[in-house]
């Protein structure tokens, strides 16, 4: 790995430590400074005054800000985020539970996000002015537009109870949950694979299909602009004109030269992508009734318990900051300019 | 000095003694199909910013009341009207004003039913309603004609002040017996509102501090996109879910909860541009006349990033859309007496497997169509605005 | 005019600018974190001491290729950028000596000309705006005729009827009346020196003639001085007085026009001289030109910057860095052995 | 090369009344107006004209690429007693890069950054021969590498890696890879400075002696055809206007504007005519062309058939055509107020 390289990945991990902190910071002034009392949000329901009280006493609103704020520090760092409000759970451990299921979602919603995106991205640059071109962007904004929730349950409506093809909501059909030494990963199709339980992938897969049917069309509208507009920047350099008068196939110039090329700024953008994907993932829990973390932060809002909410939060912002450092790093190697 | 595709300086727009309108026309052959997206979400804009203003007179009911059978599918179906007998406020049919249901006020005027349904979303369906009735808390029920003689069997004291009465709701009604297509056009309202509030407050806000951090450069700049950086690799939804949670529904507090996710999205379009043009030559050619630089930014650098803005603005509305349907969805939207749609979205959700489809469909379709307007106008405007059409 | 710093205007002296010993580093990967982390040790070296007059009146031509720092030294003159090293007496003022506001009132006095006329001038200000900016902010007082001063001055660089231009926009016109356009706007407030950044490369072969004799034309009758930066050696010959040629920073060789062209005394003149491809078949190249490429200018070569490349170069060209010597009455050049092409 | 080669057999492409339309934004612009052109088998041709005279499209039209909104609406392409324009799409892809090759203007972007140098000249070569095996091909681009004097080593760098001078000689490799009967060099030496132009230049020309290699120099550097051309075309808003051999052309141009163009050319050497041409005008915008002969608004010697009518581009002498009304005779040449028929 050329000096250069190695600089470059140094620099953006130690650049990733002060953003994660900034984010922290902003969360939990967010959740404190703005009007309101937290503990009267959350007690609502005519708290006494001394219910209050004992209520700020417990969980440490009592102690001044900053006290507060270094006590969270710590916490967070030791990957410690407070107890659930009213349940007396550790978030760290709702976290270890319900994680899993989000990140099986979110995984198989990539799959159909990058694969729409990039197939019909590419398309249409390369049909640029066509029908096809215009009839790829108006439908990619079409898909963008509709609200994950509502896309959900027409789906649920159509293929679920008129043409009951599909099942409609959770994750696996009622008893079909693993027993706890068969889950290793709690990704229910990789551990049916490493298990070879055939029964409960064909099972977990059929779940699978309308919730990551509709977060990832929804979020192939975004992709696929993302995609046409770099390859259209790349389509135009000079290099695939001299290619083209070197006799080198469209088809090569387009998805062999032009792809190669615009795959570097589109990698640079998977760590937004997973952002809006982890936001996606709330609605589409929440309709699906998908017992993941956006399921469960839906739910706490209902009774006012901050602190998982807080927690939550900050572990998606951490998994965002990791996935954007592993692909800025990955941009150094797909880019040779970085590399030498 | 290579020519690549021949010099055509762009004449049709040139000459400027033609009128705004006709020079819009002409675009069309200038830009071809981009100009007919841009027109077709110009379009859209344009028919829900007269459906905001003409709410009054294009509704055909209120949207909270309560104006006939609840669940009446789109096109409405014969109704009979139900009171406790001998205590009918209205003799016959041709009397019934707009606000039928729940006719019995408190003291100061209001509605009883619509004041208690605030309260707690009690009326939930059709027999809560036929409850209501009996203990008196509202005079008069719409029922669907088929379900007389079963009322009627159930609470003797009912009697049918009069039936077979042809309503017609054009988009059906909702689990209240409240006209959805009313609720529409009250929601367009809202939404837009909440929209645009939330962009303008995001604009507000990530312009003027991309401007300075671009300009400015140095120690600010490196902060303020550290700090911009974080929060736009952030999933937006969840940051706004914490807001809206902890201020509590209302318009503003739902409109400045989304606007803190697009704020990063405004500083880094407006400081990429200000980057760019601080090193265009023209900007060079104004330091070395002596122009001070509050003087460059206003007259060299803003006006030359406001097309880009405007293209940034028209997204951002579209995305805010979305968001606050998201919001109201999950329950964090607006408070029941204010029309909107993503508020019916959520109501409508429960009533989905017992077949009531038409509850969520039409918000829905609204809520898109809205949301695409404003995109297709942005990619239409960014291509055209876009260099890279006119070389 | 508002009375700007005017000190020993007249007789000053035969030079309008000295440059002395300008340096103009600029440190690579300045980063956030590269300034916590490392010390930039990086520098590329643009301009690496260089000294010369410009005299009140002339042209004074500044050549060399790309990377030689003609540019950078263009905008160092007229303080867009600050030298890291050396400074720039602007008619007997020390330029670094100024406060700013006292160097925005000078910077009346030094005017510029791209090379790109669509790129300096601003998109969305009509031409009468551009023009007339620099009037609105040094003379103020005198705002009813600016208009007419500058429709005079639009009439003057040749853009006639001056009126129909004035409200259109820069994308409305052709290049080369864009070019007149930034001619008009440099000299509506009459400055002393006008820095010329490669003014003509973009306008096509019949029309660089007319703007060349526009230029010469101007300068006479407003009497200015130019600062005529290019990379054109040919075009050079037909409006500079005296020339100074730039190899990878440093100058390597100036002097009075005719006899740099024809008596080049530094081997990289010679070859550049070589290279220029001349208009007429009968004369075609013969001489041999130098090997290799220009170096890196983030660690030049040591001793005399050319040595890698030059024909005649001996041991001691890679020790020692030669200085300007004057071989000939007012033809500098460093070279060690440049007594040879006497 | 001189004349008397002019038999058939010679001719390596002969372009036949071409016409090259663009159609954009509602306006329909002639970039190449009927153009006749026949370039000799081993000759350097070069193509000479200002910016937006249509010199690049002809350039591209050769390859057949011409990109929409562009489109070859008339005229026939004979290369090597073959018809271009007859042939389908997949045909002439075989002949670009094998029978014709291109080196474009900016080297910085004629090469694909994410792919090294010996992935695109190994690439190139299987396209047209699929059974070359890859170590083959290797070997090839190592000795063309030589040929050009680039060191081997520097087949495994990224293009990024390599100074501007070094990726146009690798382009031509990329030419030269499949022995191209034709190379089309679209002012291929303008962004180079003019040590690395002048280099490039010889290699050029000792790539035809070798190679035997035809050589279509399209610029606008009037003297850079000079140095190299063995003959010239000289182009005008999307027309020819003069052909013939350089030195022919360089001293007796027949066309009013050859005229002007060559004392306009700046050049280096001290001689009597010191004095530029200015010539009147700019070049005309191809969206609405000056009618009958495009010149005439910037031409000296304009009678008032050239308002009126279209000349031909007709024989002179042996080997010397010209597109001017001065050389051919018409019945109302010389009358001014009648109207003449069409």
């Amino acid at each position: 790995m050329s000096p250069g390289l190695r600089r470059y990945i140094v620099v953006r991990i130690l650049l990733t430590i002060p953003m994660l902190l900034i984010l922290v910071t902003v969360v939990f002034f967010v959740l404190r400074v703005i009007p309101g009392d937290p503990a009267l949000a959350i007690m609502r329901e005519g708290a006494s005054e001394e219910q209050l009280a004992s209520f700020r006493a417990a969980t440490g609103l009592d102690q001044p800000l900053h006290i507060q704020y270094l006590r969270y520090i710590s916490g967070v760092i030791r990957l410690d985020f407070g107890e659930a409000m009213k349940r007396s759970i550790p978030v760290t451990e709702e976290i270890k539970t319900f994680f899993p299921a989000t990140v099986e979602l979110a995984m198989y919603s990539m799959l159909v996000t990058t694969t729409v995106g990039i197939f019909f991205g590419a398309y249409a640059a390369h049909r640029r002015k066509t029908a096809a071109d215009y009839g790829i962007r108006i439908s990619s904004i079409i898909l963008y537009s509709l609200p994950i929730f509502w896309l959900g349950l027409m789906l649920q409506m159509i293929f679920g109870a008129q043409l009951g093809w599909l099942p409609v909501s959770g994750r696996l059909s009622a008893g079909m949950t693993p027993s706890p030494e068969e889950t290793i990963t709690g990704l229910y199709t990789i551990d049916a694979v490493l298990t070879r339980n055939w029964v409960l992938l064909k099972d977990a897969l059929l779940h699978l299909i309308l919730p990551c049917l509709t977060l990832g069309l929804v979020l192939a509208g975004i992709f696929t602009r993302l995609t046409r507009a770099n390859m259209l920047d790349v389509l135009e350099q000079d290099y695939i004109t001299a290619g083209r008068a070197r006799g080198i196939w469209e088809r090569v110039l387009v998805y062999r030269h032009g792809l190669r090329n615009a795959a570097i700024p589109i990698v640079t953008l998977l760590g937004l992508q997973v952002a809006l994907l982890l936001a996606g993932a709330i609605l589409t829990e929440t309709t699906f009734s998908w017992p993941g973390l956006g399921r469960l932060v839906v739910q706490r809002i209902y009774d006012r318990d901050f602190t998982t909410l807080q927690g939550t939060i900050i572990f998606f912002a951490m998994i965002v900051a990791g996935v954007s450092l592993i692909v800025d790093v990955l941009y150094g190697f797909l880019d040779p300019r970085i590399r030498y | 000095m290579s020519e690549t595709t021949p010099d055509i300086s762009p004449a049709p727009l040139v000459d400027d003694d033609i009128g705004f309108v006709r020079r819009i026309w002409r675009g069309r052959i200038w830009y071809g199909t981009e100009w007919y997206i841009t027109v077709a979400g110009g379009l859209i804009l344009l028919s829900i910013t007269l459906m905001t203003i003409m709410a009054p007179v294009l509704a055909p009911h209120d949207p909270n009341d309560f104006v006939g059978a609840p669940f009446t599918p789109p096109g409405g179906g014969p109704q009979a009207l139900v009171a406790r007998s001998g205590e009918s406020p209205v003799a016959s049919a041709n009397e019934i004003t707009d606000e039928l249901i729940g006719v019995q006020r408190n003291q100061n005027g209001v509605n009883l039913a619509k004041e208690m349904e605030l309260e707690r979303e009690r009326y939930q369906n059709q027999d809560e309603l036929i409850a209501g009735l009996q203990n008196e808390e509202v005079d008069l029920v719409f029922i669907d004609q088929n379900l007389v003689p079963e009322v009627l069997e159930a609470n003797p004291n009912f009697d049918v002040v009069n039936e077979n009465l042809g309503r017609i709701y054009r988009l059906g009604t909702d689990n209240l017996g409240r006209d959805i297509t009313s609720r529409i056009i009250w929601g367009a309202r809202t939404i837009l509102g909440v929209a645009l509030a939330s962009a303008l407050l995001s604009s507000l806000i990530g312009i003027p501090l991309g401007l300075i951090s671009g300009f400015v450069g140095g120690k600010v700049d490196r902060t303020l996109s550290l700090i911009m950086d974080s929060i736009y690799s952030f999933p937006g939804l969840l940051l706004a879910i914490a807001l809206a949670a902890m201020l509590g529904p209302g318009l503003i507090n739902v409109a400045v909860a989304i606007s803190v996710i697009y704020i990063p999205t405004f500083f880094r379009v407006v400081r990429g541009q200000v980057l760019s043009i601080k090193e265009s030559l023209y900007v060079d050619a104004a330091r070395s006349l002596g122009a001070k630089s509050p003087n460059i930014l206003r007259r060299y650098i803003f006006p030359n990033v406001i097309p880009s803005v405007t293209v940034v603005f028209s997204f951002n509305i579209a995305d805010a859309i979305i968001t606050a349907a998201g919001l109201a969805f999950i329950g964090l939207g607006l408070p029941p007496d204010i029309p909107d749609w993503g508020y019916d979205l959520s109501k409508g959700h429960s009533f989905l497997v017992a077949g009531q489809w038409w509850m969520i469909t039409f918000p829905g379709i609204m809520i898109t169509l809205v949301a695409a307007g404003f995109s297709l106008f942005g990619e239409g405007l960014s291509e055209i605005l876009n260099p890279r059409l006119v070389k | 005019m508002s009375e700007s710093p005017e000190v020993g205007s007249d007789g000053a002296g035969e030079n309008l600018v000295e440059i002395r010993n300008l340096k103009k580093w600029y440190p690579i990967q300045s980063g956030l974190l590269d300034g916590i982390l490392s010390r930039n040790i990086y520098n590329v070296r643009a301009v690496d001491g260089v000294s010369f007059e410009i005299r009140r009146g002339e042209v004074f031509g500044l050549a060399g290729e790309s990377g030689s720092g003609k540019t950078t030294i263009g905008r160092l003159v007229i303080r867009l950028e600050e030298p890291t090293e050396g400074n720039v007496i602007f008619d007997g003022i020390d330029l670094a000596s100024l406060s700013p506001g006292e160097m925005r009132k000078m910077r009346r006095r030094m005017q510029v000309i791209f090379q790109d006329p669509m790129a300096s001038l601003n998109p969305s200000m009509t031409i009468g705006e551009a023009i007339i900016h620099g009037l609105k902010i040094h003379s103020p007082e005198t705002a009813k005729d600016h208009r007419k001063t500058a429709l005079d001055m639009m009439e003057r660089v040749g853009l006639t009827p001056p009126e129909s231009f004035y409200d259109k926009y820069p994308h409305q016109i052709s290049g080369g009346q864009r070019q007149r356009v930034v001619i008009a706007r440099a000299l509506v407030t009459l400055p002393d020196l006008i820095l010329a950044d490669e003014p003509i490369a973009m306008a096509d072969v019949s029309v660089r003639a007319l703007l060349l004799d526009l230029m010469v034309r101007l300068k006479n009758e407003l009497n200015l001085t130019y600062l005529f930066i290019t990379h054109d050696l040919a075009t050079a010959k037909y409006i500079c007085d005296r020339i100074g040629i730039l190899y990878l920073g440093q100058m390597v060789e100036i002097g009075e026009l005719r006899d740099v062209y024809e008596h080049p005394l530094h081997p990289y003149t010679q070859a550049l001289m070589a290279a220029v491809p001349i208009p007429d078949p009968r004369e075609r190249r013969t001489q041999t030109l130098p090997t290799g490429e220009i170096p890196n200018p983030i660690n030049p070569p040591p001793g005399c910057r050319f040595h890698p490349r030059c024909p005649v170069a001996r041991e001691i060209c890679s020790v020692d860095q030669p200085e300007l010597r004057e071989l000939h009455p007012d033809h500098f050049v460093a070279c060690h052995f440049a007594e040879d092409f006497l | 090369m001189n004349n008397s080669h002019l038999s058939e057999a010679n001719i390596l492409y002969n372009i036949k009344d071409l016409v090259v339309e663009y159609h954009t934004r509602g306006v329909v612009v002639t970039a190449v107006d009927h153009v006749n052109l026949k370039i000799q088998r081993g000759e350097v041709l070069g193509l000479v004209g200002e910016s937006g005279c249509g010199k690049s499209t002809l350039g591209k039209a050769l390859m057949r690429m011409i990109e929409p909104p562009g489109d070859i609406v008339g005229g026939e392409l004979w290369l090597d007693q073959t018809e271009l324009m007859g042939l389908p799409e997949r045909e002439m892809r075989e002949w670009r890069g094998s029978k014709i090759s291109m080196i474009f203007q900016d080297p910085m972007t004629s090469l694909n950054p994410v792919q090294r140098i010996d992935e695109h000249i190994v690439e190139t070569i299987k396209v047209h021969e699929p059974e070359t095996k890859k170590s083959t091909a290797l070997e090839r681009a190592q000795a063309l590498f030589e040929r050009l004097g680039i060191q081997k080593r520097r087949l495994n760098d990224y293009p990024h890696q390599l100074s501007g001078g070094m990726r146009q000689r690798t382009m031509v490799s990329l030419g030269l890879s499949l022995n191209a009967d034709l190379i089309i060099a679209d002012e291929a030496t303008t962004s180079l400075d003019v040590i690395v132009e002048a280099k490039l230049v010889d290699q050029l020309e000792e790539i035809r002696k070798e190679f035997g290699v035809t050589i279509l120099l399209i610029t606008h550097n009037i003297a850079l055809i000079a140095q190299i051309a063995d003959r010239i075309a000289v182009m005008y808003a999307g027309r020819i206007i003069e052909i013939g051999s350089v030195h022919d052309v360089f001293l007796d141009p027949l066309h009013p504007y050859t005229q002007g163009l060559l004392q306009s050319v700046p050049n280096i050497k001290f001689d009597e005519r010191e004095e530029l041409y200015k010539m009147p005008g700019e070049p005309p915008s191809l969206s609405n062309p000056p009618p009958g002969c495009r010149f005439h608004p910037r031409c000296p010697k304009v009678m008032p058939i050239c308002l009126k009518i279209k000349p031909q581009l007709l024989e002179n002498t042996p080997g010397r055509q010209v597109h001017c009304w001065l050389y051919q005779n018409h019945p109302e040449k010389h009358q001014s107020t009648t109207e003449v028929a069409v």
